[in-house]
């Protein structure tokens, strides 16, 4: 009941936020908007009961994508001086599709109803055999990095590959700092060092974001957290110390030789565990064989991968947000 | 004991909620920017601390209690930071408070807030005075005075500068 | 029972001020109402996830509330960024409208 | 009362539709990248309304809790869990492109673009 009267408040304004970022034409305003679409998305997982999307949501939307954004319009345009609409090609396929889904989710189960189909096959196996195999509280940690560890290993490889298109596309080597002359005034307009109120409670807040975010990532198998939200807090932490400081500043603190290894050990940690796994015997991901005990093994395998996670996320995000902020200094 | 706990923080929850809730009226109903933002700003710290006060009395000896507090710290240091960091970026970008001075006439465009303070020119800016200023231009000239255009050229400066 | 009530009405209370910023986010006029609006809003949702993560007797998940109370600043802070380096950004364009 | 129920697929479609007509209706390629993430975040929406079930709690297993508890369905979490990070990092991807049309072309918008490729 009272899920439903949440999603019915929280769902009307999601609606009403993706049409006004359609309507409007001011990408700043879209990407405000966009801000808010992602807090409401978040907010919506929460009461859904899926915490640990919710805190990915929440870290991800909130931390990171509006940064990049604002970064990437700083170096595009912030109109959308697109024509005012000629063809009905747009509203007719876009209303087509929406006539398609409305029909065949029609005879979807209702929200929450206890025999939908989901709920009846792998699911609860999962929900049952997680305490006896896996002994790890989180039952989202023991799918994401056991059972379907092959998944996650494969998203891993797209986040790393996205990154690396981001450095190629970006350009990784720059010109130092004293071949680039910036004047006073521009130097000034790329940190907020000036702004002393900010700057210090900025300042105070990084090593709780860092430290939050390790305890997400090592806290993981007993609460929500695990390696995707920590990296993404960690980055926050580190994106927030380059945005009071000046990106300079943000580069001598992660360099980003560091980074850019950060992004390639944690794949590579993922991956190196599963051939442990089969060097011990087992199959490739299958972290029983690690040690005598295959409960240890798996809490052991879990912690690996959940670390090599967690490190290319960090390393992925802060490389992703220099290469934009250094795109600036042209 | 506990019926009183659970009475002190429905009164805490719902008073938190009260003022949370008028933030809300205040930010739909002010007049302009700075108004909203005042009206934003206190009530979230405030209804805030009300509503966590009323959530750590439920909590019990675990960790949620310290968690709370955390959350607490965090939103009284990041909450009015956040406003002073935005009403800065918007008098940086020019947006003039619909102020009206002493003599009740408003005030002739760009010269309510000094225009715009160029970086490095902090603690010069003086509304006080530019409105008592404007205000006297005013009742002498009776027309508005003419909005000075003291930015392009100065962006203009910097850029020769540069160059 | 009588706590969970207090609960929800609490989220009500909440989820009505939400929808309240997401008007001014809406309306505008100027962009920093929105921005202002996006960042009632982050504080709106803190609160609303801490008294939900009590209303369904979880605790333990007060690790998002915490999140947010964290993240929520950084947005702001890249706008103000973002609009202190836009005056050098417009100044290079008109160097460069100059120079053709 | 039934098709409250069913809100949450509705609101799923018409978001399906918004981001739709945002990729394909605007010529801005930045608007377009916006659209993509609201399309996105309708998937995902989708996904989680799946995972709910009446008087479930999220699925952490908390200790001493009863043995009947009902615990959300952990799988669409998982895949979800991870869509949202692949999704942030090829909208990075994504914003990269549209960063070096800007410096190749001078603008973003797409019938511009195509414009000056037919003059050439």
């Amino acid at each position: 009941m009272m899920t439903i009267v949440f999603s019915l408040f929280l769902l009307t304004m999601l609606v009403l936020v993706a049409v006004a970022i359609l309507r409007t034409d001011n990408l700043f305003t879209a990407v405000m908007l966009s801000g808010i679409f992602s807090l409401l998305m978040a907010a919506n997982f929460f009461v859904l009961d899926a915490a640990d999307v919710a805190l990915t949501e929440a870290v991800i939307g909130a931390g990171i994508s509006t940064v990049l954004f604002l970064g990437a319009l700083a170096l595009t345009a912030e109109k959308d001086r697109s024509p005012p609409v000629g063809s009905w090609v747009p509203l007719i396929s876009a209303s087509a599709l929406g006539a398609v889904i409305i029909y065949g989710v029609l005879q979807a189960p209702r929200l929450g109803d206890p025999n939908a189909v989901v709920h009846n096959h792998v699911a609860p196996w999962y929900l049952e055999k997680t305490p006896e195999l896996i002994d790890v509280p989180n039952v989202v940690t023991a799918v994401l990095a056991s059972f379907r560890g092959y998944d996650t290993l494969g998203e891993v490889f797209v986040v790393f590959i996205a990154c690396m298109g981001v450095m190629a596309l970006l350009g990784r080597v720059r010109p130092r700092r004293d071949s680039i002359k910036l004047t006073e005034y521009e130097e000034r307009s790329r940190n907020l060092r000036h702004h002393l109120i900010p700057r210090i409670v900025g300042k105070m807040l990084v090593p709780f974001i860092v430290l939050f975010g390790l305890y997400v990532q090592f806290h993981g198998d007993f609460g929500p957290g695990g390696g995707f939200q920590a990296g993404g807090l960690i980055a926050a932490g580190v994106i927030l110390y380059s945005l009071l400081e000046g990106d300079w500043r943000g580069r001598e603190l992660v360099p980003e030789w560091f980074s850019s290894l950060l992004v390639a050990l944690g794949a590579l940690l993922y991956a190196g565990v599963g051939v442990a796994c089969m060097l011990k015997g087992g199959h490739f991901l299958n972290y029983s064989v690690l040690f005598e005990d295959p409960i240890k093994g798996q809490h052991v395998g879990i912690l690996l991968v959940e670390l090599g996670v967690g490190m290319t996320v960090t390393g992925v995000m802060i490389t992703v947000f220099h290469a934009f902020a250094r795109r600036g200094v042209r | 004991m506990d019926l009183a706990l659970d009475i002190i923080s429905a009164v805490l929850l719902a008073a938190g909620t009260f003022f949370v809730f008028a933030g809300g009226v205040g930010v739909m109903r002010m007049p302009d920017f700075y108004t909203r933002m005042h009206a934003a700003s206190l009530t979230d710290t405030g209804g805030a601390a009300l509503i966590i006060a009323g959530l750590l009395l439920q909590g019990g000896l675990t960790l949620a209690p310290v968690k709370l507090l955390a959350i607490f710290l965090f939103l009284f240091l990041t909450s009015p930071t956040a406003s002073y960091a935005l009403v800065n970026a918007a008098l940086l970008s020019g947006l003039k408070p619909k102020a009206r001075n002493e003599t009740g006439l408003s005030l002739p465009e760009g010269d309510a807030v000094k225009p715009a303070p160029k970086l490095g020119e902090r603690g010069t800016n003086k509304p006080d005075e530019d409105i008592r200023k404007a205000a006297a231009k005013t009742v002498a000239k009776r027309t508005p005075a003419k909005k000075p255009a003291a930015k392009k050229p100065a962006a203009k400066k910097k850029a020769a500068k540069k160059s | 029972m009588m706590m969970e009530w207090v609960y929800f009405g609490a989220c009500v209370g909440i989820l009505v001020t939400m929808t309240l910023a997401v008007a001014r986010g809406l309306m505008g006029p100027t962009i920093f109402d929105r921005v202002l609006a996006v960042n009632m809003f982050g504080t709106k949702t803190v609160l609303f996830l801490a008294v939900v993560s009590y209303l369904s007797g979880r605790p333990d998940f007060l690790d998002l509330a915490l999140a947010y109370a964290l993240i929520n600043f950084i947005g702001v802070l890249a706008v103000l960024l973002f609009f202190q380096s836009r005056e050098v950004r417009r100044a290079a364009e008109a160097e460069k409208e100059a120079g053709k | 009362m039934e098709l409250l129920g069913l809100y949450n697929y509705f609101v799923f479609a018409v978001l399906l539709m918004v981001g739709l007509y945002c990729i394909l209706a605007r010529t801005n390629i930045i608007k377009s990248l916006i659209g993509l993430s609201i399309f996105q975040g309708a998937v995902f929406l989708l996904y989680i309304s799946m995972d709910k079930i009446d008087g479930g709690t999220g699925p952490i297993i908390l200790e001493g809790a009863p043995a009947d508890t009902i615990y959300a369905n952990p799988l669409p979490q998982v895949l979800i869990l991870t869509a949202i990070v692949v999704g942030i990092s090829t909208t990075a991807l994504g914003l990269a492109v549209a960063v070096r049309i800007r410096e190749a072309y001078g603008t973003i918008e797409e019938d511009k673009i195509q414009e000056m490729d037919r003059e050439q």
